[in-house]
């Protein structure tokens, strides 16, 4: 406690406000009409998904050989994006629920737009490994059903069966997560707006919440139960999707380091994708009283503190290679480093280790285009990250005979602009659909940093009542 | 009676008695609804009418079922076939001259796949690449359906009676009528051809080969006094010597001399026997791509070594000649006379033969065979070969006449002179001045297409016939499937304008009859003897010894003399597959990768790396290779550039058989989608023509062309290649393990081997893993082992196994890609700079016990059997290719495209015990799992075990060298169990504990125990 | 039957809880408190016992694994026991990740369903009590008008004390 | 009204194909599943006469059941080893020769239409000799097993180690028209060959492997 008492001296909340402030902030942002920027944005975004739409069909008619995949490297871009993707999610379930175990209370305003990311990246995640099929109308197979075949079950030997559970349940336990967050917001949403479609909306789905406090009671330990059960979870899934290359036998992907090394990896991609996310956000949806430098500064160590432990392990892999005396190994790597594509490594190491490094000074962390920048190069390294494990591993295994090479078709780059087509279309109608603040939480921490001086709008203290004197100095006491 | 039962289940809407109206209605609801004007036709009701069309729909395919089949039997059954089960015919393959012993697979009346005879006393159940592919010409939609007559149209009566009229008037007026052939095997044929040619005054049949070795025939002429190409046995030389002479891969009888050349090299009998194998020539051959020692002349020098080999060894025999030789060829002495000494030491088992087509060359080559006393015994003088019977003296000749025009008619069998002769454009001038011009070629080619009339023969599957390979051993075509066209014998068409209308079949009778029969020995009836020819597919007779002459030394007085090309050379070759061209339209040859190069779908220009530098020339690249005659005319072409270790500095190598008319079909071979690549060059053909490059020369055609000027034209063009790397050394550029070796081919030499301080594999070390053992191999243990020492990489296996499993040709674009399908592959590893080792090693699924593939697939659509097969079950696999990428050998294949077959026709070629595979899942090596099964069930049904040996996976089948041995592991007495014990046993990444199932058996050398061939210590010249 | 309720809003979460505490002590029945967040302490102040929910997490977690494990086991080793690339039957180790992953989502799907029945909540149910500003930054207190001896007045009397806003009193059904 | 007009139309409609589904749902399977086909086949052969009343052996017509994969239908020329013989139902014979007796005629010789089918697929004449002018015309039989390309199963082995023909096509003695009446899934496949390891065939031991590629290759 002590330790966190010194955060609080910054205010989590700018600019003094009231609990009615933040309602009627959040509420405008969706009663407007939206901004220019946003309508850019989304046509950008939807032309994007049509382009990756049309590719993907035609992918799907003509067959996997309109990627540039051949019989040596059987992954690559496709299963790039996937892991790509499901790294970006994990950084909205990182936010929402281990922050708020650590009752690191700044998360209050941006957690609702991570967990939204979150969803959103898990889409895009989950179409790749279907479409990636040669008989993607087959997919179901992957999941133990009573069939008429012996019954012949599916193997759960096979990473990829665990992989389809891990992103199922990631996927259903995060929008669970993020829609129990959403009710009392939405909840306020349908008492602050006066008809229109998304007061329909909300009255449907706020459920009928009154805030009540007896409700309220429950609600906090169930919202508990889901951060438990979350925080276990969003680690395993990473483990997992790095199982699919570790559990293999190719020189570069059966290493024990993957877990930590790729769960690492997913929460530096992630926190900085959130970065991208809100700073473009407190902009374009006027939330800088919110979303405030402070919250930038946080996420900005975090991005400094993960971008460590990826620098640690891309040492780690490269020096067990070099220790281990197997040939095999030690040739991967070098050809990792050095070989045809040895380009792609240089992008990786310079965006995820050097570049971060910038964020040690307070004044790079404090200049936001700067740190824009950063956290889009962030993004372009880890995708490298992942198509320099899967490709460079995969090209040149154990026999010299059947090493070659790889480029990627059109095709398969449409389907990577539509993946973010996709995530933007989605993030954008997320933002003028549902409040993109957590307001209930958000309007539990106005007065953070506001104990000095009296806030607005108290009521003067009446003698003789000393537990209301004590219940009035506000929260720190109660959560302390 | 059947109307009793009214009601009975449909399978669609068209069967079903009560579901036509149904269907009517549902459509008249959409007449009603959709014809109102859109006004009056509101939202609610469209929205309606919607739900409806949803409902029928859902109903439509909830009830919609497989189509109807219909099952049509046989009216009258014939005897000997059931349905669904295969037939084998004994014939003999007409892909080449070497005309080997085959078994036609037959199913339902087609052929299915084509098998080495086991008992044919020359293959002995090997067989090649184009014997393996010929089954595809059968099947091929371009062959002529009929006769043509100026090109239209035409019908066996009609051109007949034109013919016969022609030949009646050039009967009359004496004029001159030729038949020019290439060498036919067929005794019945030749003599036929005799008949016919008996009854015009000025008629000569002319035999050549686009391939020639006629300079053998003549060098025999001139020391042995007639004109023969002996027998060479291989299998009884104990040293070999080869001058330019690629006889395991192209040259003459390539199965026979590979089958005589493993047994010569057989290292599992005791004592173990290895034959030492020296290479002297220009260009990379397969041949020496196995020699023991191998030494890179240019085609100058090769005549030199010739000589100063003769020389040495006439000194050491102290035979006094009447001339002298000049026995010096600068610094190489040391080897030569290393050379004659070894040579000397195995007197009489020994063996010298030289590809060369100087007459000279040729003649000392008798010379120093005739010193060494071979004659007799590794040359079978009495029983010669008959599979080279070409002059081209007469070739020359008839081109003279063609010239002057003299010639009245003019028959063309099996030959395309104008693509393959180098004076071609004037032989299709000059077949413009030949009044009758008839041509039996099966397909519109570019001398077909200028004859009057076009007989088409039969495809070697259709028709009898016979072949006399060697003399004494005579092969029995018989037909395995009704004539697919109008097409007719050639043997038929002879017979019919010397007026004989017998059938083929009668004609053959009969000519065994009078011809064979009597020399056969074991007498009795004829159809008795008739009926096992018909059986066996062929018969030996014995041959009279003829007494065979002195040799006259007076042939080497006035030795022609070589005409040295000089500079840059171009060595003309023949691949494996293409040969001289005869089957460019075949898609599996053109598929087959080189077994040296690895280049499939194209022919190009082959230099050495240093030479390569000198010229600065990169690898795809394309050059003009031009020369210019004394004539002045220029020949060129322009080609990409390949880069050849082990080629000689001062040759360029070019294969012939490309460029042919008709490749224009591989346009789109392949699948199309929108950025697939044509599969042939500017000119729409697969490849260049390098024949006019070929010479003419005193009366030899000559496949050395000296004087090539090389420039670079600029452009660039990607080779198919299916290799990447081309040793098992790291690259350089990489630091640390720059340089660093991977035994994943492991070698010895034979002393080393007979010392017996060899072992391939360390003792294999019990590996105790994590897990309980829950798979103990009871039953039959299927395992595979692969004798590198044997393999010469002539990829017969790869065909083999094409056409047993269904493999689909995938086009030039996709191999690109590097998307081929074979499921056997012919790895090749360089080892050294320019002096190169080259091993083979045929690559299939190693069926491994621990299979890295099967844990990884999530559907289980690859397990193993509790015989140790590694499953692959198409039907069940969703295509995520996980498996392929953990697989260590890389021996898996996608579909990724739906590859058909280029037409309903080529499907008949399709093995129906084998799944045709479709797009979007993983396919590879089933050790012929359905083989296996038929083995079983077989097995089951004659309640007997399964022999050792029964089972023959196709690859094995087809091994001329007999370097792949399936079989039982868990029976002690099997053959396989035998070969898993030697100490040359390995397996390939063994330490990983994959537990592969597939053993290989260590290269050996014959060489010295530093395992250096001394040609490595010689300055490369 | 119906019953007299008293609602009370106060403009500070002080208040309310102070005046809660108040009101129990002079043993008054609240129904209950309506806060746009959840006030600390509150809890305490109405006496609330701690949720039962966890446990029933737990149950299902466990429940949800045993299940699942028991399944995998069954299909690899029972069922069909298939060579799959030389792993043993019951190769456990390999089953722990989906084991997992079904426990999360069962736990998961289960609390929360669990909590809507418990709160009575669901897809577009009408809001029991029509308090608006309780979903913005009011904090409401409602007590029952139970034993006759209370005074309404002194009621009013208390809730001034601590600052309430606004009181009214109101008639309604009670469930 | 035109609106009302159409729906009622519709609604019609709807009920007549919800009553086609209603008669389907009885009958329904999985896709592929063809268990009750019944087809009607080009001559009314009935098995229940042949192979019930008459007794004979299922592999006298379908000899290749014991040699290939194939079960296969028996060529004309087998149905003419007895039919050459018998033309009709032997009841309408003896009528036949009674009448001619009483009409003291030579009697007519009868052909049922059935087996006329027969005859004229042959080309043969009335006096069952090969007619020039008549052309051959294979009988097209509908085809009621079939099983999908990827699997391969084969007759002579099952039928060899003793498997009754009755175990996978039913009681077809007893079927006039021949019925389509096991469900012919893997899992059905399987399981025989599971309960066959146990208890063998017929008390005879027998071990069918259940490797996938016993029937996928």
């Amino acid at each position: 406690m002590a330790s966190q008492s010194r955060p609080f001296d910054i205010p989590l909340v700018a600019g003094r406000k009231t609990p009615a402030d933040v309602t009627r902030d959040i509420c405008r942002s969706l009663e407007g009409k939206p901004t220019l920027l946003w309508w850019c944005g989304f046509f950008l975004a939807l032309s994007l998904l049509a382009l990756g739409l049309s590719a993907v069909s035609y992918e799907i008619a003509t067959g996997i050989g309109t990627w540039g995949v051949n019989r040596t490297v059987g992954w690559a871009v496709g299963i790039t994006c996937f892991v790509f993707w499901v790294g970006i999610g994990h950084a909205g379930t990182l936010i929402s629920a281990i922050l708020f175990l650590l009752r690191q209370r700044w998360r209050t305003a941006v957690n609702r737009s991570a967990e939204a990311m979150t969803i959103f990246a898990v889409m895009c995640a989950g179409i790749f490994p279907v479409i990636h099929l040669g008989r993607p109308w087959m997919a179901y197979w992957l999941f133990p059903y009573p069939n008429t075949r012996g019954p012949l079950w599916v193997n759960f030997r096979s990473p990829l069966v665990w992989d389809a559970f891990a992103i199922g349940t990631y996927f259903t336990i995060s929008l669970v997560f993020w829609y129990v967050g959403l009710i009392p917001d939405l909840a306020t949403v349908r008492d602050q707006l006066r008809g229109g479609f998304r007061h329909k909306l909300a009255s449907l789905l706020s459920l009928g919440w009154t805030g009540s406090f007896r409700t309220w009671h429950r609600y906090e330990s169930v919202y508990l139960m889901l951060a438990g059960l979350a925080t276990p979870l969003v680690l395993s899934v990473h483990t997992i999707v790095s199982w699919d290359f570790a559990t293999g036998v190719i020189p570069g992907w059966h290493a024990t380091i993957f877990p930590p090394y790729f769960v690492a990896g997913a929460i530096f991609s992630g926190v900085a994708m959130v970065l991208t996310l809100v700073l473009v956000a407190r902009k374009t949806m006027r939330l800088e009283d919110y979303i405030t430098a402070r919250h930038i500064d946080v996420m900005c160590k975090l991005v400094l503190l993960t971008s460590g432990i990826v620098a640690i392990a891309y040492a780690t892999e490269f020096f067990t290679a070099l220790y281990s005396a197997n040939a095999y190994e030690e040739f991967a790597f070098l050809n990792r480093a050095f070989g045809p594509f040895g380009w792609t490594y240089a992008i990786m190491v310079s965006c995820n280790v050097l570049v971060p490094q910038l964020l040690w000074f307070r004044r790079v962390r404090s200049n936001l285009w700067v740190v824009f920048a950063i956290s889009i190069l962030i993004n372009i390294g880890m995708w490298f990250e992942r198509f320099v494990i899967i490709l460079t591993s995969l090209h040149r295994d154990f026999l010299p005979s059947s090493w070659t090479s790889y480029r990627p078709t059109p095709i398969e780059l449409c389907m990577l602009l539509g993946s973010f087509g996709l995530f933007f279309t989605l993030f954008l109608l997320f933002c003028r659909l549902l409040p993109v603040v957590a307001m209930a939480e958000v309007k539990g921490v106005l007065h953070v940093g506001h104990e000095k001086e009296p806030a607005t709008g108290t009521v003067t203290p009446r003698p003789g009542v000393e537990e209301w004197e004590i219940a009035n100095m506000g929260l720190p006491g109660g959560a302390a | 009676m059947a109307q009793r039962k009214a009601q009975h289940y449909w399978r669609s809407w068209e069967e079903g008695p009560g579901a036509s109206e149904f269907v009517q209605i549902s459509r008249d609801e959409f007449a009603e609804s959709l014809d109102r004007p859109t006004e009056q036709f509101s939202r609610r009701s469209f929205l309606k009418a919607a739900g409806f069309t949803a409902t029928v729909t859902a109903l439509a395919a909830g009830c919609s079922h497989a189509p109807v089949e219909k099952a049509i039997p046989y009216l009258i059954q014939p005897e000997e076939i059931v349905p669904g089960v295969s037939y084998f015919y004994a014939t003999t393959c007409g892909g080449c001259s070497a005309a080997c012993g085959v078994l036609a697979k037959n199913r339902d009346g087609r052929p299915i796949k084509l098998e080495g005879n086991p008992e044919h006393p020359l293959s002995r159940g090997g067989l090649c690449v184009v014997g393996q592919a010929s089954l595809l010409n059968l099947y091929d939609s371009h062959r002529l359906k009929g006769p043509l007559r100026e090109g239209q149209e035409s019908t066996w009566a009609e051109a007949d009676a034109h013919i016969r009229a022609q030949l009646e008037t050039i009967r009359a007026s004496r004029g001159a009528v030729r038949v020019l052939s290439g060498t036919v095997s067929s005794p019945t044929l030749r003599a036929q051809i005799q008949t016919f040619l008996a009854s015009f005054r000025d008629a000569r049949h002319i035999v050549y080969d686009a391939l020639s070795s006629s300079a053998i025939a003549d060098a025999h002429q001139a020391t042995h006094g007639e004109r023969r190409v002996p027998h060479f046995r291989f299998d009884k030389a104990d040293v070999i010597v080869s001058f330019d002479a690629d006889f395991l891969g192209t040259w003459i009888s390539p199965v026979e001399f590979t089958r005589d050349y493993a047994s010569g090299r057989r290292l599992d009998t005791l004592p173990p026997r290895m034959s030492h194998h020296t290479q002297v020539e220009s260009r990379l051959s397969l041949t020496g791509a196995k020699a023991d020692q191998r030494i890179r002349v240019s085609p100058a020098e090769n005549a030199a070594w010739i000589e100063s080999l003769a020389a040495c060894l006439a000194k050491t025999a102290g035979a006094a000649l009447p001339f002298a030789l000049n026995g010096e060829v600068g610094p190489h002495n040391s080897i030569i006379e290393q050379l004659a000494r070894r040579l000397w030491q195995a007197r009489g088992r020994c063996l010298v033969v030289c590809g060369s087509q100087e007459p000279r060359a040729q003649i000392l080559v008798n010379l120093i065979n005739h010193l060494l006393g071979n004659y007799g015994t590794t040359l079978d003088w009495n029983a010669p070969s008959q599979q080279k019977a070409g002059n081209d003296c007469e070739l020359e000749a008839l081109s003279e006449e063609l010239d002057r025009g003299r010639v009245a008619a003019l028959f063309l069998l099996h030959v395309n002179p104008v693509y393959e002769l180098p004076n071609g454009p004037a032989f299709r001038a000059a077949l413009g001045r030949v009044p009758l011009v008839v041509n039996f070629a099966d397909r519109w080619e570019e001398t077909s297409s200028l004859s009057r009339f076009l007989c088409p023969d039969h495809n070697p599957l259709e028709s009898w016939g016979d072949a006399e390979a060697v003399r004494g051993v005579y092969g029995l075509c018989q037909p395995a499937i009704r004539p697919l066209g109008n097409t007719r014998s050639v043997l038929e068409s002879f017979a019919a304008w010397s007026g004989d209308t017998r059938s083929a079949y009668e004609l053959v009778r009969a000519h065994w009859r009078e011809n064979i029969f009597p020399h056969a020995g074991n007498a009795g009836e004829f159809d008795a003897f008739w009926d096992r020819a018909v059986e066996t597919g062929f018969v030996s007779t014995a041959v009279q010894a003829t007494n065979a002459k002195p040799f006259s030394f007076s042939a080497l007085e006035n030795l022609p003399k070589i005409s040295t090309p000089a500079g840059l050379s171009m060595v003309l070759y023949p691949k494996v597959a293409m040969l001289d061209g005869r089957f460019a339209e075949n898609p599996w040859l053109q598929e087959l990768p080189d077994p040296i190069s690895k280049v499939a779908w194209d022919n190009y220009a082959c230099f050495s790396p240093a030479a390569a530098q000198r010229l600065g020339v990169q690898e795809g690249d394309v050059v003009r290779l031009e020369t210019t005659t004394e004539g002045g005319a220029t020949t060129s072409t322009e080609l990409p550039a390949f880069l050849q270790p082990g080629q000689h500095d001062q040759v360029v190598a070019v294969a012939l058989g490309y460029g042919r008319q008709g490749t224009e079909r591989f346009a789109n071979a392949g699948p199309k989608w929108l950025f697939a690549r044509s599969g042939v060059g500017a000119d729409g053909r697969v490849g260049k023509n390098a024949a006019p490059f070929v010479t003419l020369r005193d009366g030899y055609l000559q496949y050395v062309r000296g004087g090539i000027r090389v420039t670079s034209t600029g452009r660039r063009s990607a080779l198919a290649s299916t290799q990447g790397h081309h040793s098992l050394t790291m690259p350089k550029d990489l630091p640390l393990v720059g340089g660093q070796h991977r035994d994943i081919v492991r070698e010895t030499t034979l002393p080393a081997l007979l010392a017996g301080d060899f072992k391939a594999a360390p003792s294999p070390a019990k590996i105790n893993g994590l897990w309980p053992t829950d798979h103990p191999y009871t039953g039959h243990r299927w395992a595979m082992a692969i004798d590198l020492t044997a393999c010469t990489g002539c990829s017969g296996c790869v065909v083999a196994c094409q056409a047993e499993n269904n493999i689909p040709v995938v086009g030039k674009d996709e191999v690109l890609r590097h998307r081929e399908m074979h499921w056997m592959r012919i790895d090749r590893y360089y080892a050294g700079e320019d002096e190169v080792d080259v091993v083979h090693q045929p690559m299939l699924c190693q069926q491994c016990d621990n299979a890295p593939c099967e844990t990884v697939c999530p559907v289980i659509a690859t397990v193993h059997s509790a015989e140790g097969l590694n499953q692959q079950i198409y039907n069940r696999c969703v295509g995520t290719r996980y498996c392929a990428n953990n697989c260590p050998y890389k021996t898996r294949r996608f579909n990724w495209f739906n590859y058909m077959r280029e037409d309903a026709l080529q499907n008949l070629a399709l093995n129906p015990d084998v799944t045709v595979r479709s797009r979007g899942i993983m396919e590879k090596c089933s050790f012929c799992v359905q083989r296996i099964e038929a083995a079983r069930i077989e097995a089951r049904r004659s309640d007997k075990l399964i022999a050792d040996g029964q089972i023959q996976t196709a690859c094995q089948q087809s091994c001329p060298a007999q370097a792949i041995v399936f079989g039982d592991l868990n029976d002690p007495s099997s053959r396989i169990s035998k070969m898993v014990q030697g100490p040359r046993r390995f397996a390939v990444l063994e330490e990983f504990n994959f537990r592969p199932a597939v053993n290989y058996l260590a290269v050996v050398r014959n060489r010295d125990a530093s395992g250096k061939s001394p040609s490595e210590d010689r300055s490369n010249g | 039957m119906s019953r007299r309720v008293v609602i009370g809003t106060f403009a500070e979460e002080g208040g309310l809880l102070a005046f809660i505490r108040a009101a129990r002590s002079q043993g008054l029945t609240l129904v209950d408190a309506y806060t746009p967040y959840p006030v600390h302490g509150l809890d305490a102040a109405m006496g609330l016992r701690p949720s039962r929910l966890p446990w029933l997490c737990f149950l299902a977690a466990v429940t949800g694994a045993a299940l699942k494990l028991l399944f995998e086991f069954w299909t690899t080793t029972v069922d069909w026991p298939l060579n799959v690339g030389g792993k043993p039957w019951n190769s456990l180790p390999a089953f722990v990740p989906v084991t997992f992953e079904v426990m999360v989502l069962s736990a998961g799907l289960t609390t929360v369903f669990a909590f809507l029945v418990l709160a009575r909540l669901w897809p577009g149910k009408p809001p029991a009590r029509r308090l608006p500003r309780a979903t913005e930054d009011r904090f409401v207190a409602v007590l029952e008008e139970s034993d006759a001896r209370f005074q309404s007045s002194e009621l009013r009397a208390l809730f001034e004390q601590f600052g309430a806003e606004h009181v009214e009193e109101q008639l309604e059904e009670s469930a | 009204m035109n609106d009302r007009l159409i729906t009622i139309v519709l609604l019609v409609g709807l009920a007549f194909s919800l009553g086609v589904f209603a008669v389907q749902a009885g009958s329904w399977h999985l896709p592929g599943n063809q268990q009750g086909y019944e087809p009607i086949q080009p001559i009314a052969f009935s098995h229940r006469l042949h192979a019930g009343e008459m007794q004979l052996g299922c592999v006298y017509c379908h000899s290749a059941a014991e040699v290939s994969r194939h079960a296969g239908i028996p060529p004309a020329s087998t149905c003419m080893n007895c039919h050459r013989y018998v033309s009709a139902p032997l009841g309408v014979l003896r009528a036949e020769d009674d009448l001619a007796k009483k009409e003291n005629r030579k009697p007519r010789s009868i052909v049922s239409p059935e087996i006329q089918k027969i005859y004229a697929a042959l080309g043969l004449d009335d006096q069952l000799a090969r007619d020039p002018q008549k052309n051959l015309a294979p009988i097209a039989w509908t085809r009621v097993y079939r099983l999908p390309d990827f699997v391969y199963f084969n007759h002579s082995a099952h039928v060899n180690v003793g498997v009754a023909c009755q175990q996978c096509h039913g009681p077809v003695e007893t079927m006039d028209r021949v019925k389509h009446v096991s469900d012919l899934t893997m899992g059905w496949c399987v399981n025989c060959h599971r309960t066959a390891n146990a208890a063998g065939v017929a008390t005879k031991p027998v071990h069918p492997s259940t490797d996938c590629s016993t029937c996928h290759y």
